[in-house]
């Protein structure tokens, strides 16, 4: 296997689906010859042509409803919002007509389409570039919204999305594109709703996705020291979640946290926690369910407080450390 | 509307205009010279469905039989039928929360819309929808909207979607004046102007949105001279006059699936009824409907029928009568239907169930 | 104190309003000479003219940016949506603007904007007329989401939110418009940010909202003659939360059900049940917390199924009764 | 631009064109004949400082002083500082992603925008908010946006609380050719018109929104083109000339002022810098690039300056002088300036704590 950036392997599943799809094509700003804001369709259109990898005029609402009724009309449109933070102006054809179509006709269509999110904080775009909004997504029946942390699922997640009957959001941290990973060749499907055990241990479990994984990883290397194993858990998928890998894992450590960049209240890390408190691991719990989540506040400029505003290693360290030594 | 190129239709019956253009007196304009006596029953059968079923479906609603809301379009049939009586199976409408004459003008029948209005799984959305979701994707009707100008962007996909598969079909995008004001209809003109797709947008000028009258919601009296702004045709109809309304679908029509871009035709028309059942039209006079309903668009074309000596009255009544067999019918065959039980309340929300 | 219904609660609050203060005004779609669609603020184009009422065209976005503009440069705007589910077109403005706005420059302007939303299901308006999307707004640092139960409550909590320097929007259950109760009569305020505890009990404690607060207390009553004793809490502020209130309540009756309309997953009562768990209640639990949401799916229109969609009194009653006998 | 009525104005040295008319030599256009000198040196020390501010800033980013992105208005003063020169402080503005020119133009200081840059509490929104949210509430700055065509609503909302409230101040929107397809622009515009609203809407059209030329994204040539559809004036200036933005505007002002509604004016101008630092400049060309080097539009104004005798090269030469000093100065403030502490990464999300 080569080490692909997360950025590339995006770009090869693009590829691949469209080297074997002709239904399938791109659409966006500035992914023509620009390559993409982040590099992801990079020289894509010198390969398929205007037609496939499509310019759009700044027109969210507008480029979004197009991608959902091609969908229905039989093409397979992959529409990549420069931000996600501007999926707010499209947000009624997302929710309203993609994810309600096939339920409100009765189950006679498919809205096979992908919408590409960057998402997350830490390049000091400030507030309305640097949201971490899958929650949103994740409330909306009808979608399914995925998030992988590396290089590989990237791509297999991806190629699962374009073939998915349904809609799906891929949100892709910004910060994730330059890290890189050993991706395999060809076509191959991560498939969309199961978690990943991403490293195994007795003492803890922390649930994360995206680069909130990464995160927790190296919070664990530094607490393997101390003598705390830390299992994390890489869910993947937010909709649909994988409840089963999740409630499993906190019966075997007996504690969970749940680690995200969005902001705590009602983000993802919510959700886990009610889902781990209705279940049958409930009787397991030997702690408080413990949450780090992003700021109650917008994503500020400056860099001291960007940094403030999400979790970051230390306080991972710390906070499990605490959570596991009961000083919670 | 410079030259009217008609091409001969198989589904239609509309005729190919250079050979009948020879044929034209005085009191045959292209439409009744281009059009089979067939598909002109078959017009005038439409609108009478149209309105026959909006009138026992306002009756089911007021008897308490359906529950939610209803908008009903009595009064602009011909816009309804006109527009989409030359489009083909494979052609794409998209509809608004006033969509019950453009569903059954692309094909639908009535029982199985009525089954929805019911609730009941027979019902063409299986009782998920409704009335103001009510489609057909058979048919090629991707959908009632309860989004004002959501259809907007969808049939501009659909278009964007046929030009990549290289179909000739059009998407045609019917919606309100008050839904020319949302962002979305800029977006999506422009966006079908840039790519040259094969779209018509159909706006039913009725001259409200819900209370508020054009002169209040719009910066111009026309929705069509908005077309500029686009760089495409915008033409302005007689809505209810269904002559008009075809003549000016078939010159967008054959423009589109020429591969030389949209077009935007405003039908002017007007809503007899309420906006819905909660409307106590305060924001109109009576003489105001009175005038529209003198001009009631099925009357209208009917006596052009009878004038140019295509149907005698006798031909009139059959088709009366037999739509009045059909509403019956299909009102009987959709309360008898299944009603959904609440365990399927999540069935459908996906292609592929998920965990 | 006399009658009023929830509706006119609104109504005489707005009326106030007006009549207190000259920046206040109120626009939206067909709130004028038709009233509201549901009626709210009937007569008040006469009264007030049209340039402090008034009708906009159908421009969601533009509206509410609008409203936005007219708060940041001195008036005080209150937007009507019709149904809260076209907010889904106005997002941009709500959340990049109006809730970070402040935020963005430095705490130098306020941004006192009231977006009024009528949301739920139970009026047969199917999947995009009938959801309850408040959990979204929740999710936004620099909004307040406020959402009363009673005629008393929407009163005086409206009142509140106009005079708020911060944008709020007010969440109106369309099936609350019609129930009546007293109504002091006069100006005053109901705090953003304190819930309600509507009954005492000290079996098990529900925390709700609007319509949910009703059925709670119709389960209570039911239970009650089974000799279960259901405290139910009225959250009445969704952001802010008033953990305090919660928290001592889950502490005396040490179990906690969360009952809401919204979509399950994501929905508020996951933050509910999220905050008891982080917090010093969890070791007062003597059961896993209950959720009951909405459906996983959008609202269908047939009112058979439109019931399944949501949480209703006999489930709740059931749901609560395995929850106090320890059958989950 | 029928008839030019200059009103005098105490903040910005405009004068009464009825007084000033006769005075017209042939080079004597309006906009020479009725700006008072020192109204005029104030304009180019702005435009410099807007340049000289910008180019300060390119190198602090090059040289990693400053984190995030940054758009460059270079070869866009002009537009900015014409359109800005004859407001007042109660004025509105909003700005947008490519704001610093406005901000400037409508009164703000180079040392606070600086230690906005650098993320510090001196900063004009105490380091939270950066280039792309650059603002001054205090000179009627609302602020740049981050949300290509954000500001469109908000500066319609601001005409309509200066409505409301009575005043005889306007509310300007800046915006790119890009936004122009935004549906906000649609729903803003119409809004506008509808309500006679005291704005004006000014489309800093450099050619291109980011990577895509106006003709690959817009299905007019002109964004004035769709001013029809709003049934307001719509102006095309040189936006690179001074003079022709600032005639253009007062007329607009001046309408606004009167009660009259909204004006849309385009500028013509062009970005030379890359959209942002990872504008590699794949779509256009290097010729196109110094084709309009060559219409700089600061030499462009010194050059008319000079020609009409206004001013000497000495007096060009001191303004360039005093800029660079402020520059220097504020710089220097803006690198000393107070860093934020991570424990107020909460401060001033509402205006009264919440819970
Ligand atoms: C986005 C959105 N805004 C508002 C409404 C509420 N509403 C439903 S129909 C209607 C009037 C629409 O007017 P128009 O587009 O002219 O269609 P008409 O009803 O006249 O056929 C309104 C305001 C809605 N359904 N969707
Ligand atoms: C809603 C939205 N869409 C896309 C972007 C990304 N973006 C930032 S600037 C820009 C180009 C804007 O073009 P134009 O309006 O012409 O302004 P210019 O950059 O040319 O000054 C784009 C696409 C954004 N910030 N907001
Ligand atoms: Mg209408
Ligand atoms: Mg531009």
């Amino acid at each position: 296997m080569r080490e692909l950036s997360f950025a590339q392997a995006l770009h090869e599943a693009l590829d691949i689906a469209m080297e074997a799809d002709e239904r399938v094509f791109i659409m966006g700003e500035d992914i023509g010859v620009y390559g993409g804001a982040f590099g992801v369709t990079g020289d894509l259109v010198h390969k398929f042509g205007e037609d496939r990898v499509m310019d759009t005029p700044i027109a969210e609402l507008g480029t979004a409803g197009a991608a959902v009724g091609a969908a229905v009309a039989g093409s397979r449109p992959i529409l990549e919002f420069q931000f996600s933070d501007f999926s707010g102006l499209a947000m009624e054809q997302i929710v309203n007509q993609a994810a309600k179509m096939r339920y409100m006709l009765g189950g006679k269509v498919n809205v096979p389409v992908v919408f590409r999110m960057p998402c997350g904080s830490g390049t000091g775009a400030a507030a309305q570039h640097s949201q971490s909004l899958e929650a949103w997504f994740a409330h909306v029946p009808g979608l399914k919204v995925i998030e992988p942390s590396t290089p590989a699922d990237a791509k297999g997640m991806l190629l699962a999305a374009i073939e998915d009957p349904d809609p799906v959001l891929i949100f892709e941290h910004k910060l994730l594109y330059k890290i890189k990973g050993d991706v395999p060749e060809g076509h191959y499907l991560t498939p969309i709703g199961k978690a990943h055990v991403a490293r195994e241990g007795r003492d803890v479990t922390v649930v994360a996705a995206a680069i909130m994984v990464h995160k927790a990883l190296e919070a664990a290397e530094i607490l393997q020291a101390e003598g705390i194993e830390v299992e994390v858990v890489d869910l993947r998928s937010i909709r649909p979640i994988d409840t089963a890998t999740i409630i499993a894992s906190v019966k075997k450590t007996t504690r969970l946290a749940c680690i995200y960049e969005g902001v705590k209240t009602l983000g993802i890390g919510a959700e886990i926690s009610a889902l781990v408190a209705e279940s049958e691991a409930f009787d397991y719990l030997d702690a408080p369910i413990l949450r780090l989540g992003g700021a109650e506040s917008p994503i500020p400029y400056s860099p001291i407080l960007e940094k403030a505003a999400v979790p970051q290693v230390d306080g991972i360290v710390e906070a499990l450390r605490n959570l596991v030594k009961g000083r919670i | 509307m410079a030259t009217l190129v008609f091409i001969f239709e198989i589904e239609t019956g509309l005729m190919n205009s250079a050979l009948k253009k020879a044929n034209l007196g005085k009191n045959q304009r292209p439409f009744y010279a281009n059009t089979s006596p067939a598909a002109l029953k078959e017009a005038l059968r439409k609108m009478h469905l149209v309105r026959m079923f909006e009138e026992m479906a306002e009756d089911s609603y007021i008897r308490g039989l359906t529950h939610g809301t209803m908008h009903l379009s009595i009064g602009q049939e011909a816009s309804a039928v006109g527009i989409t009586m030359g489009l083909r199976k494979t052609d794409y409408i998209t509809s608004t929360h006033r969509g019950h004459g453009h569903c059954i003008g692309k094909g639908a029948e009535a029982k199985y819309m009525f089954a929805e209005f019911f609730g009941k799984e027979e019902g063409y959305c299986k009782g998920r929808g409704g009335s103001m979701h009510i489609a057909d994707p058979e048919t090629g009707n991707l959908g009632a909207n309860g989004i004002v100008g959501g259809g907007l962007p969808l049939a501009t996909g659909a278009a964007l979607a046929i030009k990549q598969q290289k179909r000739d079909d059009v998407a045609v995008c019917f919606f309100g004046d008050g839904a020319s004001n949302e962002g979305a209809f800029h977006e999506s003109l422009n966006l079908a102007a840039v790519w040259k797709l094969p779209v018509v947008y159909v706006c039913e000028n009725n001259g409200y949105g819900m209370s508020v009258s054009t002169d209040r919601s719009m910066s111009v009296p026309n929705v069509a001279d908005r077309a500029s702004s686009y760089n495409m045709p915008g033409v302005i109809v007689d809505g209810n006059n269904i002559a008009d309304v075809a003549e000016a679908m078939v010159v967008a029509t054959e423009r589109a699936r020429r591969g030389e871009g949209p077009t935007l035709i405003e039908c002017k028309t007007y809503r007899t009824r309420g906006h819905s059942r909660s409307d106590r039209n305060k924001y109109r006079t009576k003489e105001e409907i009175e005038e529209w309903k003198a001009r009631d668009p099925i009357p209208l074309f009917e006596k052009e029928l009878l004038d140019m000596g295509i149907f005698k009255q006798a031909d009139i009544d059959a088709v009366q009568a037999s739509v009045k067999a059909e509403i019956e019918d299909g009102f009987n065959f959709a309360r008898s239907g299944t009603d959904p039980v609440p365990e399927d309340v999540t069935r459908d929300v996906y292609a592929r169930e998920i965990a």
